[in-house]
């Protein structure tokens, strides 16, 4: 059987420097799923793009042809004219950008850009294809489609504008959907639900999908192909299982040795730590939505409620949970970014003896010295690099501010902190634009990292990351943590990531905090239902134990289904309650803490 | 319902600049020594008419000018009752204009409606060059086509407006036999709206909609060329083009429209930046605006006639302005007029 | 290809190889240079601003390269055409040489009648002695690059209709149309740019008063202005001090229209993330507007600097309706222009509007000079 | 001659809504000799289409009907012309005597009631004319006795003489002392019910019965459709319009030797233009007369569009006394200047310190005539000498005329310095209308700076400078000579005189004259007083001959002081006229006073060959 689509030696290049790909080939059927997994930055992105003849300005393709043979009358595509691309973009290939926070129009709503992808190829009247849009929100797994048919995607938390983007990738139906790593800012269940439906859709239509991931735990579940790529060339490619199981190639070995595992429980001793750095107390947020009638009151979003954190210095908080479920405002209300509703309190302790500053209502002279000591690394990168900065001044941005140092001094440290997190010092002179995700996103880390801070939230830092260079970034932050006394308030979709670098961990769903635990008392004891689903929808890279995608998908359900205990209506939830400690663990307090009824 | 309380605050703030605005105009006007009604006395003295001296006393009196300044801008406004039940702007009354001898409301009556013509044509002409062709410049940044609009648009703009009409209305009657001058067949005056009538209109409406247009339209070509090109490497560009839209589609409804808020910041100034810049157009082209008014008004110190024309101008700015403020959140959701921290 | 299907790349390995330095002497490179780097490749913007550049150096000494002065009048030879150059006379080379004219009245059609003598070719001096001028406004000379030869005229341009030479006017009137007019250019943008980003990026309170001030300021009503002051400007200023003035306060007036822009622009921009990162990181306001925000609307401003250009030299021409504009013996190409504002300039002497030409290549300079700066600056064009 | 009806009219005789020509007439009509003047007769009919630049010129068609109880011929001389004859015995008694049977343009009757109307009504009703009659009819504050013997007999006496009566009634915009009495007395109070005149009060949204009676009471405006009128023509277009109609006046007193009334020409069509169109909209064959709003640079357009605009144009030459001139303002505020310009060496020099033959060359083509400001060459008091005086070209007299003045010293740049120090910047405001006068300053800049004298050259709005000049802000400013350039003895010379502050060399004795010593201050130089002397003389004289002395002796002392810079005179003016119109003259004079522009040259007798234009 002819391949669906088949890549052969592609090389692009940049400018006039060294092609970034490198005689790439492969090829993906109809009804197959090819995985591209490999390094961050090793042009995986690239070559989906040249598919789609979306290259940047800058790229060139120096050769190789891209065979596209939906129905046996191949087409090269990288020579097809632009009226027949057109009629290819969308309907017959469908992309799904791996930013996509920054992929959708930040002036139109989100259902007029989803539901445009259907109305482009094809008659359909307006109700049927916002019947079909909602319809397949639904599926993405939002709660509300129709709030998100009308929110602007500024609205939207950071896994919900990557549902949009798959929604409006899949809506259309086509026949090869690329998909570049469309689940980084979901959560497992979510992200299992949004893996199965491509799943289903692909036994449906006999749709063909090019995968580009870093978890293995994905590609054993998914992919039928690997391709590993690093930097620019192929390394290793293949059928999936024996490639996952006894990977041949130096790098894929090392890869696969990378891939982080939720490690057994070790008893700890916990000290009761009165140092806390940051503090938050009941907490909530209340956003206001701007695509009103002008008659009809405005709409509220409560995105968090409830919220009392506290995170000793030198320690790490971690917070995962579903996606929306208020995380990214949390993290954005501890760093004062954006004021709480009434009656929140956030705190923070410069120094251990120091009395604490009120975030939320800082003046000048307090806000400039907390944010010499806070910094973030957002979840969204890209939006956060100034467009028309170069790396170096990004950079050495901060320091600059604070007044720190001389010019040459800033850049070193630039250079420095650029190695660090395992970039050339060349791409210094960069603009965001020209880097790869994952490049992105350790250059916001570099940049929080500058000042030397003692608090650093970080907002899913290595979403984008291969497991290799996580464990590089991770040993980083870990080992920084351990020299500075860093304290961390970590958000993180990857339970095994999480379960590395965290000292407590809080999960939430729809704004609220369910379950909060040190990680190895949750993740071998967890007690709330979603915590259960959420661990069972944890992907693992082995070929042999996939997951039952459609069941973990379902995770923990509705309220309705929960047992007694966790079971609320609307906004009445039951506290946050402490657990009395488990019969495995004698030690007093556990701080296992779980919101239910007593 | 935001937006509509945002409107209605704003109509209110509009209602109190307007205010401040007549109290300035007001005292603009009066700022050149003397009035009219004083300089035709002094004129009429110096020359031995004491005739017509004691009518103009006589006007002096009826139209409050000899009250001190401030009762006579109340007066004027229709804050305070005038001499022999004069009243003023806020009930309607605009006043008389010695100029003319006849009440303003009579010969700002044409005029209003031809220059809201004129300019909605020129508007209309702005937009309808501008806006195709300066996304096109962009996207067909450093072409032909490119260079081409450039240089017929900085030709437009490098040539004086007059001149421009001169050179339109002389090869143009030469050669396609365009009317010169005028913005209507004189034989048309006067009757009721025809279809000749309205083609005699249209016709005579080409070169003033050029002259007053060209240099607006070249200047929004140029910038919202400069405003796409930013907008053209945007990701959301790329997820447009991967969905596979028209290019032409693709562009008008992504980047346009982020690329479009400055123009719609600058609306405002759209209809009075054109009503002042016709001035001279209209002088010299003899059109029957309300710019050759203006000025006449202005130069004979005809205050209640300069006063209502400089009025509904700066009522026209307001309005502009408020639109525009409305519009922009419309066009940009994230637009928030709150305080940075607020 | 190895078992099961597999292929394996075989190069040898290295995980870490090619972590590239960059040369220290490219990183410690201000971005000024970076930017000149990148518009040296941008042809047509280095080209024109090589010819601006020339344009500006060569202003202090237009009288070395101007024939004639700006109101030297040749009462023989009124609204003679361009004179061609010729260096073949009857196929002998002679070097650049004119042939010598002699005009005379037309009673009936009312033109002038320009005869070339064919038989007395004359050749151009160079470097050679004519009228006084000063180099810089301070050096008196009377050296001239080329003059006419003795007993002829040499028009390149034409002359008007006071016999002055064209081409020498349009010399001199670079001196004011390219430098003054700048001024309110540079006026209006400073305060239009301040108060408009103040405006759109504070918001709130401050952003109320600046508009209603633009408010104020754009209804407020430009003509009686202009009228005032045109009685109001003391007689015995010189012409070029009038102008000066004018050209300040079309600056004062004119920022409103920028500032709503900037403000409109910011108060988008604000909302962005990566002000909101810098916000975070301590970033002073001054600072945000200055890198994070005015970066991000350079292209609009300099397009908009590159239009106001035309409207600055030309607003003269309008303003002298009002008799505000330049006036004789100042020279400048809005006072050219408007002597050519006439039917019969247009038809019967078309060169006296010659004027036009260099308003419109200064503009395309500028405006491809812009363009080059604006490629030069915008990141996705790296 | 056998009068014959006129086609535009025929219709509504027929109806019987107008009379026969017969009855329409009056019973003397005036004959025209059109053979005698060198002109054809013509045929009735045709539009002529002709261009204004202000919606108020429509009373231009006042001036180009000239229908007036006197008016001028074309040699200047006075000729009655709606009035059958007139006496006039010392300049005292004048008796005018009507045309039996002369109607107004609506059929009334023109009789010396309207002359009453008038006089009792209008001109000595205190709330019509407050302050009474016209000036001119005062002598020496003594107003006339006016009476009214019978229905065509007008009698107006005074003790003293008023040699000016009679001009004045030819002028181009003259008093109308007499009204069209049946209409009007609908608005007067003597006459009109209260109830229907407050009703009509009401409907034109007026003030008072008076302001009413004003406004339709137009007859120099002409913009009152409704007021009969014994023009040629007659408004036929009601309101402010582009484009104004005026049809034949089916009443009017003058007919040809064939019978045929005049005006040939049916209707007249007057579109308002922009002033810098006019020579564009000529150029397109438009206008089939035109002359007002083109200038002599307009000659070379016009030329070439004659072809296909199928016109000529003709170059009639102006009749103002000097096509430009320089008036330095002798009451100007700033007392160094003042005095300045009051020493006589200073106008000398400046006046021969001008290139007057090169300024003819550039903008004239030597079609004009350079020199002083003077009457022109049609004028019997016409003198070369007087012209030349002090206009020859010559520097080094200036220079030495200057020197003797006082402004010996110069600074760095060669210019004088004033006797407080200033350096010698002589400002001249302009109207910034006319592109020669400012071609022309610039050529005196040059001359002048080779004396020592800077010109600073200011151009303004028109009011704007009038009002400087009134002031005395202003320094010197340029505008036409005098608007008579062609006086006879009859005419009055108190242009001449510092009676007037139009003559901006001296607006501040000119408003101590018209004001009557209110304001301004009176004249106090030796030559002006004698001028306001020689001013009564003329007025005083009893016969030509004396008045012509008087007449040398002013324009000898204009000449000897300089009063006002003339530097051209007789510039040509262009006059478009189509092909298919006969009579106009080949050459003329286009003087607004005396002449009415086109009125001396009877528009009236113009006509279209065969009939259609
Ligand atoms: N505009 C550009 N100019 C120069 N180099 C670029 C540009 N865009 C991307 N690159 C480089 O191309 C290489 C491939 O990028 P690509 O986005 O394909 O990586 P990727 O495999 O998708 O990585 P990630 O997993 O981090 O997303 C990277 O090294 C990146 O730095
Ligand atoms: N500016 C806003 N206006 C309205 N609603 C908002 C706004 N910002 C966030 N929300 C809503 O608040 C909720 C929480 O968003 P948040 O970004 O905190 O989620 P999150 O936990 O970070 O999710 P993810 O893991 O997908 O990033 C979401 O429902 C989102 O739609
Ligand atoms: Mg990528
Ligand atoms: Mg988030």
């Amino acid at each position: 059987m002819q391949p669906l689509l088949s890549v052969e030696n592609l090389s692009i290049g940049f400018g006039k420097s060294e092609p970034v790909v490198r005689d790439v080939n492969f090829s993906v059927s109809a009804g197959e799923t090819l995985a591209l997994v490999g390094e961050s930055g090793s042009g995986k992105t690239i070559s989906c793009r040249a598919l789609l003849q979306i290259l940047p300005r800058a790229a060139q393709i120096r050769s190789g042809r891209m065979l596209f043979n939906p129905n046996g009358d191949p087409v090269d595509l990288a020579t097809l004219s632009s009226r027949k691309l057109r009629h290819i973009r969308g309907n017959r290939i469908a992309m799904i950008f791996q930013e996509p926070m920054r992929s959708l129009s930040p002036l139109h709503k989100i259902g007029n850009q989803v539901a445009e992808a259907l109305k482009l190829h094809g008659r359909i009247s307006d109700s049927d294809a916002k019947r079909r849009v909602l319809e397949q929100f639904e599926r993405v797994g939002f709660p509300n489609p129709d709030r998100t048919w009308r929110s602007y995607p500024f609205e939207l938390s950071g896994g919900m504008r990557q549902r949009a983007m798959i929604a409006m990738a899949m809506v259309a139906k086509p026949d090869l959907l690329i998909a570049d790593e469309p689940t980084t800012a979901l959560d497992v269940t979510t992200q299992a639900q949004v893996l199965g439906l491509m799943k289903e859709l692909q036994q449906e239509t006999g749709m063909a999908m090019i995968l580009v991931t870093h978890d293995l735990g994905v590609v054993a579940n998914m992919a039928e192909q690997v391709v590993v790529m690093h930097k620019g060339r192929v390394m290793e490619a293949g059928p999936a299982a024996p490639i996952l199981r006894a990977p041949a190639h130096p790098y894929t070995q090392k890869l696969f040795h990378a891939a982080p595992k939720i490690p057994d429980p070790v008893a700890q001793d916990r000290p009761v730590e009165r140092d806390l750095i940051l503090e938050m107390r009941d907490v909530a947020k209340t956003f206001t939505m701007r695509a009103g009638k002008a008659w009809a009151a405005p709409q509220k979003v409560q995105a968090c409620a409830g919220l009392d954190f506290s995170l000793p210095r030198g320690k790490t908080l971690a917070i995962v949970g579903e996606s929306g479920s208020g995380k990214t405002t949390a993290a954005r209300i501890a760093l004062g970014a954006e004021a709480p509703d009434a009656g929140g309190q956030v705190l923070f302790r410069p120094t251990p003896d120091a009395t604490p500053v009120a975030v939320h209502r800082m003046d000048r002279k307090q806000r400039r010295a907390f944010q010499r000591e806070a910094q973030m690394v957002f979840q969204d990168p890209y939006s956060s690099l100034s467009p028309r900065m170069r790396i170096l001044d990004t950079l050495s941005e901060p320091l600059e501010i604070h007044d720190i140092g001389g010019a040459s001094e800033r850049r070193d440290r630039a250079g420095e902190m650029l190695k660090m997190v395992g970039l050339p010092t060349d791409m210094l002179l960069r603009f965001p634009h020209a880097f790869s995700g994952g490049q992105r996103q350790r250059l916001s880390i570099a940049r929080a990292l500058m000042l030397n801070p003692s608090l650093l939230i970080c907002d899913e830092p290595t979403s984008a990351l291969d497991v290799s260079v996580q464990d590089q970034i991770l040993s980083l932050l870990e080992d920084i943590r351990d020299a500075q006394n860093l304290s961390y308030l970590f958000i993180s979709h990857d339970l095994a990531v999480v379960a590395r670098i965290a000292d407590e961990v809080a999960v939430m769903r729809r704004g609220l905090v369910v379950e909060q635990a040190p990680p190895e008392e949750l993740f071998h004891n967890p007690n709330h239902p979603y915590t259960k689903a959420l661990i069972a929808a944890q992907p693992t890279p082995d070929v042999n134990r996939p997951i039952n995608l459609k069941l973990v998908a379902q995770g923990a359900g509705s309220p309705e289904h929960w047992p007694e205990q966790f079971r609320f209506k609307g906004s009445d939830a039951p506290p946050l309650v402490a657990m009395s400690p488990d019969k495995g663990s004698e030690a007093t307090a556990s701080g296992h803490k779980v919101r239910c009824h007593v | 319902m935001e937006i509509l309380r945002y409107a209605i605050y704003r109509f209110g703030t509009m209602l109190l600049t307007l205010l401040v605005v007549s109290v300035l105009i007001f005292w603009i006007i009066n700022l050149p020594p003397g009035d009219y009604l004083s300089n035709q006395i002094a004129e009429f003295r110096a020359s031995g008419q004491e005739s017509l001296v004691a009518k103009a006393e006589f006007l002096r009196q009826e139209y409050a000018l000899d009250k001190p300044l401030w009762q006579q801008y109340l007066i004027w406004m229709g804050f305070l009752p005038g001499p022999h039940g004069f009243s003023g702007m806020l009930q309607g009354n605009f006043g008389w204009s010695f100029e003319f001898d006849r009440p303003v409301s009579e010969i700002v009556g044409d005029s209003l409606w031809l220059t809201v013509l004129v300019n909605l044509a020129a508007v209309l002409f702005v937009y309808m060059v501008a806006l195709p062709l300066g996304v096109i410049a962009a996207a067909k940044s450093r072409t032909m086509i490119d260079y081409t609009a450039a240089f017929i648009g900085y030709l437009g703009l490098a040539t004086p407006n007059f001149l421009l009409a001169l050179i339109l209305f002389y090869y143009g009657n030469k050669h396609l036999g365009l009317p010169i001058g005028g913005l209507m067949a004189p034989e048309y005056e006067g009757m009721p709206m025809s279809w000749d009538k309205v083609k005699s209109i249209l016709l005579h409406l080409i070169v003033p909609t050029f002259v007053i247009g060209t240099s607006g339209a070249s200047a929004m070509m140029q910038r919202l060329r400069a405003n796409m090109l930013d907008e053209l490497g945007k990701p959301y560009v790329e997820t447009a083009v991967a969905k596979g839209m028209r290019p032409s589609r693709m562009l008008a409804k992504y980047p346009l429209r982020v690329a479009f808020n400055p123009f719609v910041a600058d609306i405002g100034n759209l209809l009075p930046s054109m009503v002042s810049g016709s001035v001279l157009v209209s002088v010299v082209l003899g059109l029957q605006t309300i710019g050759p008014v203006l000025l006449q008004a202005l130069k004979s110190q005809d205050m209640f006639l300069s006063g209502f024309v400089l009025m509904f101008v700066a009522l026209l700015t307001l309005i502009g302005t408020m639109i525009s403020d409305v519009l922009l959140v419309l066009l940009d959701p994230r637009i928030r007029y709150e305080g940075r921290d607020g | 290809m190895t078992q099961d299907n597999r292929y394996v790349d075989d190069a040898p390995f290295d995980a870490d190889a090619s972590l590239r330095e960059v040369e220290r002497k490219d990183l410690d490179a201000p971005n000024w240079l970076l930017v000149w780097r990148k518009f040296r490749t941008h042809k047509l913007g280095l080209i024109s601003g090589i010819f601006l550049l020339f344009c500006y150096l060569m202003l202090p000494f237009v009288g070395f390269v101007a024939p004639y002065g700006p109101n030297e009048r040749d009462a023989e030879h009124l609204f003679t055409p361009p004179q061609s150059i010729h260096l073949f006379h009857e196929g002998e080379f002679l070097g650049p040489f004119i042939y010598p004219l002699t005009s005379e009245a037309d009673m009936e059609t009312f033109q002038w009648i320009v005869k070339p003598d064919l038989e007395t070719p004359k050749q151009i001096e160079f470097f050679c002695e004519g009228s006084k001028y000063h180099i810089a406004g301070l050096i008196p000379s009377r050296t001239h690059l080329f003059c006419a030869p003795d007993g002829a005229t040499l028009f390149l341009w034409g002359s008007d209709r006071l016999g002055r030479d064209i081409f020498s006017r349009i010399l001199y009137g670079a001196q004011l149309s390219l430098t003054v007019g700048l001024i309110g250019i540079t006026v209006s943008f400073v305060l239009g740019i301040f108060f408009g980003s103040v405006a759109g990026y504070f918001g709130g309170r401050i952003d109320w008063v600046i508009n209603r001030v633009i408010e104020v300021l754009r209804s407020l009503p430009e003509l009686p202005l202009w009228l005032a002051l045109s009685a109001a400007v003391p007689s015995n200023w010189s012409p070029v001090a009038v102008f000066f003035i004018i050209s300040i306060i079309l600056g004062i007036l004119d920022w409103p229209g920028l500032a709503r822009s900037v403000r409109a622009k910011f108060l988008s921009l604000r909302e962005e993330e990566y002000v909101r990162a810098a916000e975070m990181m301590g970033a002073s306001s001054g600072r945000v507007i200055r890198k994070h925000l005015l970066p991000n609307f350079m292209s609009h401003l300099i397009a908009s600097a590159t239009l106001s250009i035309p409207a600055m030299i030309l607003g003269e021409t309008a303003l002298s309706f009002l008799g505000l504009g330049l006036r004789a013996p100042a020279v400048s190409w809005g006072v050219m222009l408007n002597d050519a504002q006439n039917l019969a300039s247009i038809e019967i002497y078309p060169w006296t509007a010659i004027p036009m030409l260099p308003i419109i290549v200064i503009v395309l300079a500028f405006n491809f000079l812009g363009d080059g700066l604006r490629d030069s600056l915008d990141p996705y064009q790296q | 001659p056998t009068l014959q009806e006129s086609e535009f009219w025929k219709a509504e005789v027929d109806l019987g809504h107008l009379p026969a020509i017969g009855d329409r007439l009056p019973e003397v009509p005036l004959v025209v000799d059109l053979e005698t003047k060198g002109r054809t007769l013509g045929v009735q009919g045709g539009t002529l289409n002709t261009m204004v630049t202000r919606s108020k010129d429509i009373r231009q068609m006042v001036v180009y009907g000239y229908a007036r109880l006197v008016g001028f011929n074309e040699n200047y001389e006075l000729v009655p012309d709606i009035l059958e004859s007139f006496e006039e015995e010392a300049n005292r008694k004048f008796t005018l005597r009507l045309r039996p049977g002369h109607k107004w343009s609506n059929g009334d009757a023109f009789t010396s009631a309207d002359f009453e109307y008038w006089w009792k009504h209008i001109a000595n009703n205190d709330q019509l004319t407050p302050t009474g009659p016209d000036d001119f009819l005062r002598i020496h504050g003594e107003l006339p006795q006016v009476s009214f013997p019978d229905a065509t007999t007008v009698v107006f006496e005074w003790s003293q003489p008023n040699p000016n009566f009679l001009q004045t009634l030819a002028q181009a915009v003259p008093p109308f002392i007499y009204r069209p009495s049946n209409y009007l007395k609908q608005f007067h109070q003597d006459f009109a019910s209260a109830a229907d005149l407050q009703g009509e009060i009401d409907y034109a949204r007026v003030k008072s019965w008076a302001a009413l009676h004003n406004k339709r009471d137009n007859m120099s405006k002409f913009d009152n459709p409704d007021l009969p009128t014994l023009q040629p023509w007659i408004n036929a277009t009601a309101g402010k319009k582009i484009r104004h109609q005026f049809v034949r006046n089916p009443y009017y007193h003058r007919i040809d030797s064939n019978g045929v009334q005049l005006p040939y020409i049916d209707t007249v069509e007057m579109e308002i233009v922009a002033g810098g169109l006019v020579a564009a909209k000529s150029n397109a064959g438009e206008a089939e007369l035109q002359a007002r709003g083109l200038d002599f640079r307009d000659i070379p357009i016009l030329r070439k569009g004659e072809a296909a605009g199928d016109y000529r144009t003709q170059l009639w030459s102006n009749g103002t006394a000097s096509q430009i001139a320089i008036y330095p303002n002798l009451n100007t505020a700033d007392p160094v200047w003042r005095d300045l310009f009051r020493d006589v060496r200073v106008r000398r020099a400046l006046s021969v310190a001008i290139n007057r033959a090169a300024i003819n060359k550039s903008l004239y083509f030597k079609l004009a005539k350079p020199g002083a400001m003077t009457v022109l060459e049609q004028s019997p008091f016409f003198d070369q000498s007087l012209r030349d005086a002090w206009a020859q070209y010559d520097p080094a007299m200036a220079n030495k005329l200057l020197d003797e003045a006082g402004l010996a010293e110069k600074d760095g740049y060669g210019i004088r310095k004033l006797p407080d120090g200033r350096p010698m910047e002589l400002v001249i405001e302009t109207a910034g209308e006319r592109q020669e006068v400012e071609n022309a300053l610039q050529i005196i800049t040059d001359d002048w700076r080779d004396v020592g004298v800077k010109l600073i050259m200011r151009p303004l709005d028109r009011d704007i400078m009038r009002n400087r000049v009134f002031s005395g802000s202003s320094m010197a400013s340029v505008w036409f000579g005098w608007d008579n350039g062609l006086p006879q003895s009859y005419t009055s010379p108190i242009y001449l005189a510092p009676t007037d502050q139009v003559f901006y060399s001296w607006p501040k004795w000119g408003q101590h004259y018209q004001t009557g010593g209110l304001a301004g201050e009176a004249p106090d130089l030796v030559p002006a007083m004698r001028l306001m002397e020689l001013l009564e003389e003329w007025n005083n004289a009893t016969d030509a001959n004396g008045r012509a002395a008087a007449w040398r002796e002013m324009l000898k002392i204009h000449a000897e002081n300089v009063f006002a810079i003339g530097i051209v005179a007789g510039a040509p003016q262009p006059v478009v006229v189509s092909h298919k119109l006969r009579n106009v003259p080949e050459k003329g004079i286009w003087a607004w006073d005396p002449g009415a522009h086109f009125g001396v040259h009877r528009p009236d007798e113009f006509y279209f060959e065969g009939g259609d234009g």
